[in-house]
């Protein structure tokens, strides 16, 4: 594979990594969900670019699927929960930004370590872009996990889920690739919709995920 | 010719159809009836074939496996003459015991709780002492556990027998973990739960430590054992009395069996400290048993602590015997293994006798606490003889077979000097001091027991309504006094019958007694000691005989009647009688301040004033407090610091899962 | 032959998926039980015709061994089972009006569908495909669990799905992973996929990439084994859905879940220079074993009581299979079975009883031997067997984990038995409260069948006396596999 | 012949015995008396005692049962047999293998027993403060007993009282810290199991201060004379196993012929007057000491009984 490729498919991946850094850094609802629509747009170009390289052809639907369904119609979607919620306010982060951001660099080298243990028989391309994708899923986690917010949280999982289709796509000749993507698709479509269902049925007062909390059962 | 083995295996077959038959019909008006009475016979048949082996061959060993239980090891079943000596105890006392339920049973409340499961419970015994590979022993062994606990649950609208059942249960489970570990370790990594071939591999010596402290705390949780007891007490009274009976005075030994067949079995040559374990935790047993029972004003539960009492002196006399089978002194160890076996039986005789005794005076007044009898030798005048036979027995005074037993245990200790290591030249003496301490505190306990329950004035109306009981109970209850003379001034007839277990466990046996002239027991030799019951008996006999005779001859025959001598005042009231507790009051103010850290706080009024004066006693339970109390404790803390993960946000659950995955990562990245 | 036996297979498939598409289409409650009923008798059927049957050989996605053949009858007949306990249960449902009879054809078709997706999980022999049948059972659970529509229903269901769809992503990236390993191997395409290619292939996997997967396949398929701190939808999924779901989490989800796991384990310890998922396992075995024990003492909720009880159970049988060695594993998978019915008849036991008391509060229990004895007596004896006490299967099992553990490690032993016996307290303190004493709570007759229960507690029963030669030869041949 | 022969010296001891009981009594009575520069009654007082009990009726409270009745003969008979069995002028006698010293111990044991009981038969409260007192004393008394037998049967090897005491009489004894320590036991316990002072005052009718005539309170006429005669047995009980034991002079086996067992006889009636004096000195110099220092008194015993047991398993030469 001439190295021009490789270059290109590293420097998507890569970018990837960058934006889910850019999601930690972001404190607002609005500009999070705006990131998050980079974050599809490149995903897009990168699994587009593995269909052109691998001339696997079904992988362009999975390209569409993320350009269509994950830049534009979800976060247009979300952008109106926010509306209608009005919590267009700033995400309550649950531990602060420096912080985050260091243990988000602390996951990529985790995952970096952890990769290139990997022996290089395996083809480097894959193990580069699993690396990626690794450090990409992590930091997804981390977005869930730093966030009170539950639209942040599905954000965090998106881009969590992002990071799956880089690594999927990575993998030469993986079956399933398209129907994964769009079950994870759908998957995502019944997060949201239920974080929206609980707001419209008067259920919770707010989408704070603390609320959806506050019965255990067994509440003393 | 179909095996002998398989042959008593019928009997816990036909046990538990009867139990499930019961289960249908429980309800049913001659259910009662037709439960016991099967049982009685079975386990009377039981018996026949087992006197009918042991007359015929004692020697002989007879196995079976069955295609059951663990798949590649199968149900394996033996008999040989250990399991045929607690094969005799367990149906003797099956037997006895369903005489007296075929009476004390119809004053049963919920009969459908109680009849079901006693059939089961004696099957469990039987299978117990049947079983030869781990996994049957275990099985049968919780087995009897669990059908004793729904037992000791047959009256559960008691708060107080529901708490005993649970901990009755926690600790038989506890009980059954030590012993499965301990068969774990004799089982080796290849899983070889047969008891053969535990036999045959000896394990080393920090494994062989390790099972016999296992042993101990497994053997000794269902014996009761100190400080393992703290269930036995309240579980025992719990049940219906002759339930009670068949747990404190056949299941203990059933427990002790499975220690035997264990230590003495499978474990091959023990080591000298083994006898000073076992030895120390006997002595401590038996002393610490005795004196709860001395402050009890219940009458079951004094009872069952005294079963605490007599188990420390079986499991003191069996730790003797390993120490002298760990210094290869075979007839020396035979002495003590004896004298062991025969405390089984004679215990099993008379605690089962004190409990139906116990019973009777239940179904007749209600009554469990002593501070409200009194009299009773006026209204049931054969229970309450009965039941002077079972005191005099317990309390180890000849010629009963309570003192035949005691007497051997002393003789045995008697031979320790000649054992070579220091500890044991030390420790023998003390915990002969404490048995024969254990000893004497006995005989007050059921000076206690008897007088302020049988004699004396009645201290509450119940007394005066009480009628003697039924037939049956009243058989059963004799047969056992019977038994218990017998044993005390035949002891002859046991030991020889003990021989076949003593020489296949031990190598050696005791001189035949039976040669000797009157009758008379000679462990060693007559120089040196010897013990005659029958003789005893008969001069006691005679020159009672001869005394009445000669004042009836000679003295003046005038008797008047009068009241009694109440210091001036008249008919004092039954209150002013001594009660149970007061009667303990002297030997609690000599051992109560260090067993049970006992308090008498007095409050006296000013002069003149008019206000009672009071007496305070406050006692603890010492063991309870140290052992129990800070791990009820420690769980109680843990508990309440783990439940706040119940109630966390799902955003917490999330940074759970993740952390771990990120520390499951770092592993692996720092994998080498 | 192989054609009719391949029919069996697809039968167990289709037999699920297309009840599922007519009780959808079905309007009266009692038909759509009875068809449930009758589809579920029949996939059991043809489950148990793969024993007369010889067996087809493994294709690219369907497959069927020594393994999964004990899982699928299990599934399909513990599936009917509970069809039944269901149609008995559901009738009280409409009557209190907590559910509808739109909520019921839902219901049923889910319940077709679920039972669709364990079996296809089960017999397949492609990781994608499994992952894709897992996901299906649990998203179909989910929507199950949130059927009462009630505050905490739905609040219990959305915390299983964010949970639960974590776990999927991190179970889709293992198996992306051990495509990555297989791929240089095996070649690109589905081939890379199937299980019984990879475990031929295995040793010549890169082991780095192995470790990795499989960490990512154990929290992923470990959260909907309920393995603690994955555990946290488990217990509030158990208590707020419907009694007869909760039998099935229970009884087979789980299953399903640890199926999964034990395929990826054979997967590594066919490659000795990868990570021992040993160890991995013992230890959350053992965290879940004592996590769980001390849960259950502070519970007011019967049936989370039993839930926090399943994943103790998880604990301990991940625990034998972490341990290894013919006798663990046999032990483990014993266990495994016998969990699966004797949880699945408590369960059938706590639902009535929370109909008859018209409560799920422990406190409000009391003395049900007394006031409903059938029942009463069917939770002692389930409770019983479920701690583990004899003569009923499950002591078979633990007999086998302990005392070969105490054997091997002995420090292992002795938490595993200190959680066993925490464990066993806290189910007796809560046994004695509910099924003895003066009886309180609700005093009307049960109208259920007992038949599901009583048989239950009846195979357990006789497993713990007496197992079969076949099964025996089996699980050995499987512990023999999972070395 | 010989048989006969062995029967009648058996015969012989049993009667002496009980004939000697009573005149043990009433010379301890005299000397002290005499100690207190009292005339004292006569020596044959104890026989005048016991006939007039026997002539007088029998005055029973109303809710006494038959075991109130019994209990005298089963008293008087466990104490016979118990005294029939130790050694006095002669060792070896036809039924000395019957029992050993732990049996006699136990025969005391039972009469107590039912002393006990009997006490609370009547339901009054004296006889509940006697016997709760009495098995107080006992709990501690019958231990010390028993390890002071231990350690004896170290000794001698035995616990045969024939062999015991022959084995004594023997030069290989010697003189022996345990066997000290075992006699100032077998004193102390012998003091309170006869109920004499400092333990019990035998004469006192004050009930707050009474053990042994507590129980007995009730008790009047022929059963009364029963177990009075049973406790002056014990008394001779206990002196004639001090002097058969610690002073087995003169003592032979009983097959030696009637020259030898004169000499016992006569060495016999010699220890027991000695013994009799010391006990009446003692009884006058010391005062009785509160119930609740009782059991001080007798853990003392009790300790030093087990020290002498424990060097003796440590080692037999000391």
């Amino acid at each position: 594979m001439s190295g021009l490729t490789f270059d290109i498919a590293h420097l998507l991946a890569g970018s990837l990594v960058l934006i889910s850094f850019m999601m930690l850094y972001q404190d607002r609802l609005f500009a999070l969900i705006n990131v998050f629509a980079l974050h599809a747009v490149v995903l897009a170009l990168s699994v587009a670019w593995q269909a052109y390289i691998q001339d696997a052809h079904h992988l362009y639907i999975t390209a569409g699927i993320a350009l269509v369904f994950k830049a534009i119609v979800i976060p247009v979607g979300l952008h109106r929960i926010i509306q209608r919620l009005g919590i267009h306010r700033d995400i309550e982060t649950a531990v602060g930004i420096g912080p985050t951001m260091l243990a988000g660099i602390g996951l990529v080298t985790l995952s970096m370590v952890l990769m290139l243990r990997v022996t290089p028989e395996a083809d480097p391309l894959a193990r580069e872009d699993l690396a990626f994708a690794l450090s990409i899923i992590l930091l997804g986690l981390l977005v869930m996990v730093t966030r009170r917010n539950a639209v942040s949280q599905v954000v965090g999982f998106m881009s969590l889920e992002n990071g799956l289709v880089l690594a999927a796509t990575g993998a030469k000749g993986m079956p399933l690739v398209v129907e994964i993507s769009v079950a994870f698709s759908i998957l995502i479509a019944f997060i949201v919709i239920g974080v929206f269902l609980f707001r419209i049925r008067e259920r919770f007062d707010s989408v704070d995920v603390g609320a959806l909390d506050d019965y255990r059962g067994e509440r003393r | 010719m179909i095996s002998t083995v398989a042959l008593l295996l019928c009997g816990p077959a036909a046990l538990l159809g009867t139990a499930i038959l019961a289960a249908a019909a429980s309800r049913h008006a001659a259910a009662t009836r037709l439960v016991y009475g099967a049982a009685l016979v079975i386990s009377a048949a039981l018996l026949v074939t087992v006197a009918g082996h042991l007359a015929g061959n004692p020697g002989e060993v007879s196995a079976i496996t069955l295609p059951l239980g663990l798949p590649w090891t199968g149900a394996r079943f033996r008999l040989d003459g250990l399991s045929a000596f607690f094969l005799v105890v367990v149906n003797l006392g099956g037997a006895i015991t369903s005489l007296y339920g075929l009476g004390y049973g119809r004053h049963e409340s919920a009969p459908h709780r109680v009849l079901p499961f006693y059939p089961a419970f004696l099957a469990g015994m039987n299978l117990v002492v049947l079983a030869n590979d781990a996994f049957s022993f275990l099985l049968s062994w919780e087995f009897m556990s669990l059908a004793s606990w729904a037992l000791v649950m047959a009256h559960h609208r008691d708060e107080a027998n529901r708490r005993a059942g649970t901990i009755y249960l926690v600790m038989a489970s506890f009980g059954t973990m030590a012993l499965l570990l301990a068969f774990g370790l004799l089982a080796g990594p290849a899983g070889t739960y047969a008891f053969d071939a535990m036999r045959t591999a000896h394990p080393d010596r920090f494994a062989a430590g390790a099972v016999l402290v296992l042993m101990l705390l497994g053997a000794g949780s269902k014996a009761g054992l100190v400080p393992l007891h703290a269930w036995l007490p309240l579980a025992h009274p719990a049940a219906p009395s002759h339930v009670s009976a068949l747990m404190s005075g056949i299941m203990t030994k059933v427990a002790i069996y499975g220690f035997i067949r264990v230590v003495f079995d499978l474990l091959g040559e023990p080591a000298w400290w083994s006898g000073i374990a076992v030895l120390l935790i006997g002595g401590v047993t038996a002393v610490l048993g005795i004196l709860h029972a001395l402050m009890e004003k219940d009458l079951k539960r004094l009872l069952a602590y005294s079963t605490i009492e007599n188990i420390g002196v079986i499991f003191a006399s069996l730790g003797l015997a390993l120490a002298f089978k760990a210094n290869a002194m075979p007839s020396a160890a035979a002495l003590a293994f004896t004298a062991a076996l025969f405390h089984v039986l004679n215990h099993s005789f008379f605690k089962s006798l004190l409990f139906f005794g116990a019973g009777a005076v239940l179904s007749a007044t209600g009554e469990r606490d002593m501070e409200k009898l009194g009299g009773l030798i006026h209204r049931l005048p054969v229970t309450s003889f009965v039941f002077l036979v079972g005191c005099v027995s317990i309390s180890a005074l000849p010629p009963f077979n309570g003192f035949a037993s005691e007497w051997l245990v002393f003789q045995a200790i008697l031979l320790s000097p000649e054992l070579p290591q220091w500890g044991l030249k030390v420790i023998v003496p003390a915990v002969g001091g404490m048995l024969a301490l254990s000893a004497a505190l006995a005989a007050a306990c059921f000076v206690k027991a008897f007088g302020i329950t049988f004699l004396g004035r009645a201290r509450s109306a119940a007394v005066e309504r009480a009628h003697e009981v039924d037939r049956w109970s009243l058989a059963a209850m004799a047969v056992l006094a019977t038994f218990c003379l017998l044993a005390g001034i035949l002891p002859g007839f046991v030991i020889d019958g003990l021989s076949p277990v003593t020489l296949s466990l031990i190598g050696d046996r005791m001189p035949v007694q039976m040669a000797e002239p009157w009758l008379s027991i000679v462990p060693i030799a007559e120089s040196r000691s010897s013990y005659n019951g029958l003789l005893v008996f008969v001069f006691i006999a005679i020159s009672a005989s001869l005394a009445a005779f000669f004042i009836h001859r000679f003295a003046s025959h005038a008797l008047r009647r009068g009241i009694a001598w109440g210091c001036g005042f008249a008919d004092a009231v039954p209150a002013a009688q001594y009660t149970a507790v007061s009667f303990a009051q002297p030997i609690r103010r000599v051992f109560g301040g260090f067993a049970f850290r006992a308090r008498e706080t007095v409050e006296m009024p000013a002069p003149g004033a008019l206000e009672p004066a009071r007496l305070k006693v406050d006692m603890h339970d010492v063991t309870w407090e140290i052992f129990y109390q800070p791990i009820t404790g420690a769980i109680d803390f843990a508990t309440e610091r783990l439940n706040h993960l119940q109630f966390l946000t799902i955003r917490r659950y999330l940074t759970l899962v993740f952390l771990y995955l990120v520390i499951l990562l770092l592993v692996l990245a720092l994998w080498p | 032959m192989t054609g009719f036996s391949f029919d069996a297979v697809a039968a167990i498939l289709f037999i699920p998926a297309g009840a599922a598409a007519v009780l959808a289409t079905m309007p009266n409650y009692r038909m759509t039980a009875a068809v449930n009923v009758a589809a579920s008798l029949l996939t059991l059927l043809a489950a148990l015709s793969l024993f007369v049957t010889e067996r087809p050989a493994p294709g690219q996605y369907l497959l069927i061994d020594d393994l999964n053949i004990v899982f699928i009858v299990l599934n399909t007949f513990v599936g009917f089972t509970t069809s039944v306990f269901s149609a008995s249960y559901i009738g009280h449902e409409l009557e209190t009006g907590r559910l509808t009879a739109p909520n019921l054809r839902f219901y049923h078709a889910m319940y077709q569908i679920m039972m669709f997706g364990m079996n296809l999980a089960f017999v397949s022999n492609n990781i994608g495909l499994m992952w894709v049948a897992v996901e299906l059972a649990t998203l179909t659970t989910v929507l199950m669990v949130g059927i009462y529509r009630t505050h905490e229903a739905l609040e219990a269901a959305w915390k299983y799905f964010i949970l639960g769809s974590v776990g999927i992503a991190l179970a889709l990236f293992g198996t992306i992973l051990v495509y990555m390993a297989a791929q240089p191997v095996v070649g690109e395409g589905t081939n890379a996929m199937v299980w019984s290619v990879l475990i031929e292939k295995a040793a010549h996997f890169d082991p780095a990439l192995l470790s990795v997967a499989f960490i990512f396949l154990l929290l992923g398929y470990g959260t909907k084994v309920g393995l603690a701190p994955l555990h946290a939808w488990l217990p509030d999924a158990h208590a707020e859905g419907p009694t007869p779901i909760s039998a099935v989490l229970s009884g087979l989800l789980l299953n399903v879940a640890l199926y999964a796991v034990l395929r990826f384990k054979l997967l590594l310890a066919a490659n000795p220079q990868a990570i021992g998922p040993g160890p991995l396992m013992v230890t959350m075995g053992l965290t879940s074993l004592i996590f769980a024990a001390f849960m259950l003492y502070r519970r007011r909720d019967i049936k989370r009581l039993f839930a926090y009880s399943s994943i103790e159970h998880m604990g301990i049988i991940v625990f034998a299979f972490g341990m290894g060695g013919p006798l663990a594993n046999f032990a483990g998978l014993l266990h495994m079975v016998m969990h699966s019915l004797t949880k699945s008849a408590i369960f059938f036991a706590v639902g009535h009883i929370a109909q008859v008391k018209g409560t799920q509060k422990i406190s409000e229990i009391r003395g049900l031997t007394e006031s409903h004895p059938g029942l009463g007596w069917a939770l002692v004896i389930g409770v019983v067997a479920i701690a583990g006490l004899p003569p009923l299967g499950i002591f078979m099992s633990e007999f086998l984990v302990v005392s070969s553990t105490f054997a091997r490690h002995p420090w292992l032993a002795i938490p595993l038995v200190f959680g066993l016996l925490i464990a066993f307290g806290a189910l007796l303190l809560r046994l004695t409260g509910v099924a003895f004493g003066e009886p309180r709570g609700g005093m009307a007759p049960v109208e259920a069948s007992y038949v599901p229960m009583y048989s239950h507690l009846a195979l357990v029963f006789a497993a713990g006396i007496y197992l079969p030669a076949p099964l025996v030869a089996w699980f050995q041949h499987v512990a023999g596999i999972l070395g | 012949m010989a048989v006969i022969f062995d029967l009648a010296v058996q015969g012989a001891q049993m009667l002496s015995v009980l004939l000697l009981a009573p005149l043990l009594i009433g010379f301890v009575r005299k000397v002290k008396a005499r100690l207190v520069r009292r005339q004292g009654p006569s020596v044959i007082q104890p026989y005048r005692d016991l006939v007039r009990l026997m002539r007088k009726e029998v005055v029973l409270a109303d809710n006494a049962s038959w075991l109130f009745r019994v209990t005298p003969y089963l008293i008087f008979a466990a104490t016979w047999v118990a005294a029939a069995l130790v050694p006095t002028f002669a060792t070896g006698l036809e039924f000395s293998w019957a029992a050993d010293l732990i049996v006699i111990v136990a025969l005391l044991g039972s009469a107590r027993f039912f002393q006990a009981l009997a006490g609370m038969d009547v339901g009054t409260s004296f006889g509940g403060i006697g016997a709760s007192r009495e098995v107080m004393i006992a709990s501690l008394a019958e231990p010390a007993m028993l390890l002071i037998v231990f350690s004896l049967a170290l000794v001698a090897g035995a616990t045969q009282l024939s062999t015991v005491a022959a084995f004594m009489g023997s030069p290989q004894v010697g003189l022996r810290v345990s066997l000290g320590m075992s006699l100032i036991a077998l004193v102390m316990v012998a003091v309170a199991e006869n109920a004499r002072i400092p333990v019990d005052n035998p004469a006192t009718h004050l009930e707050l201060t009474m053990v042994h005539e507590a129980m007995i309170l009730e008790y009047s006429g022929r059963h009364l004379a029963m177990i009075e005669l049973a406790s002056f047995l014990k008394l001779l009980l206990y002196m004639s196993l001090i002097s058969c034991v610690f002073l087995p002079w003169g003592l032979e086996s009983a097959a030696t012929g009637p020259r030898s067992l004169a000499i016992g006889a006569a060495a016999y009636l010699g220890k027991l007057a000695v013994l009799a004096i010391l006990l009446a000195v003692f009884e006058t110099a010391v005062a009785k000491m509160r119930v609740f220092r009782v059991p001080d008194f007798l853990g003392a015993a009790l300790m030093l009984a087990l020290l002498g047991t424990l060097l003796l398993f440590v080692s037999r030469s000391l």
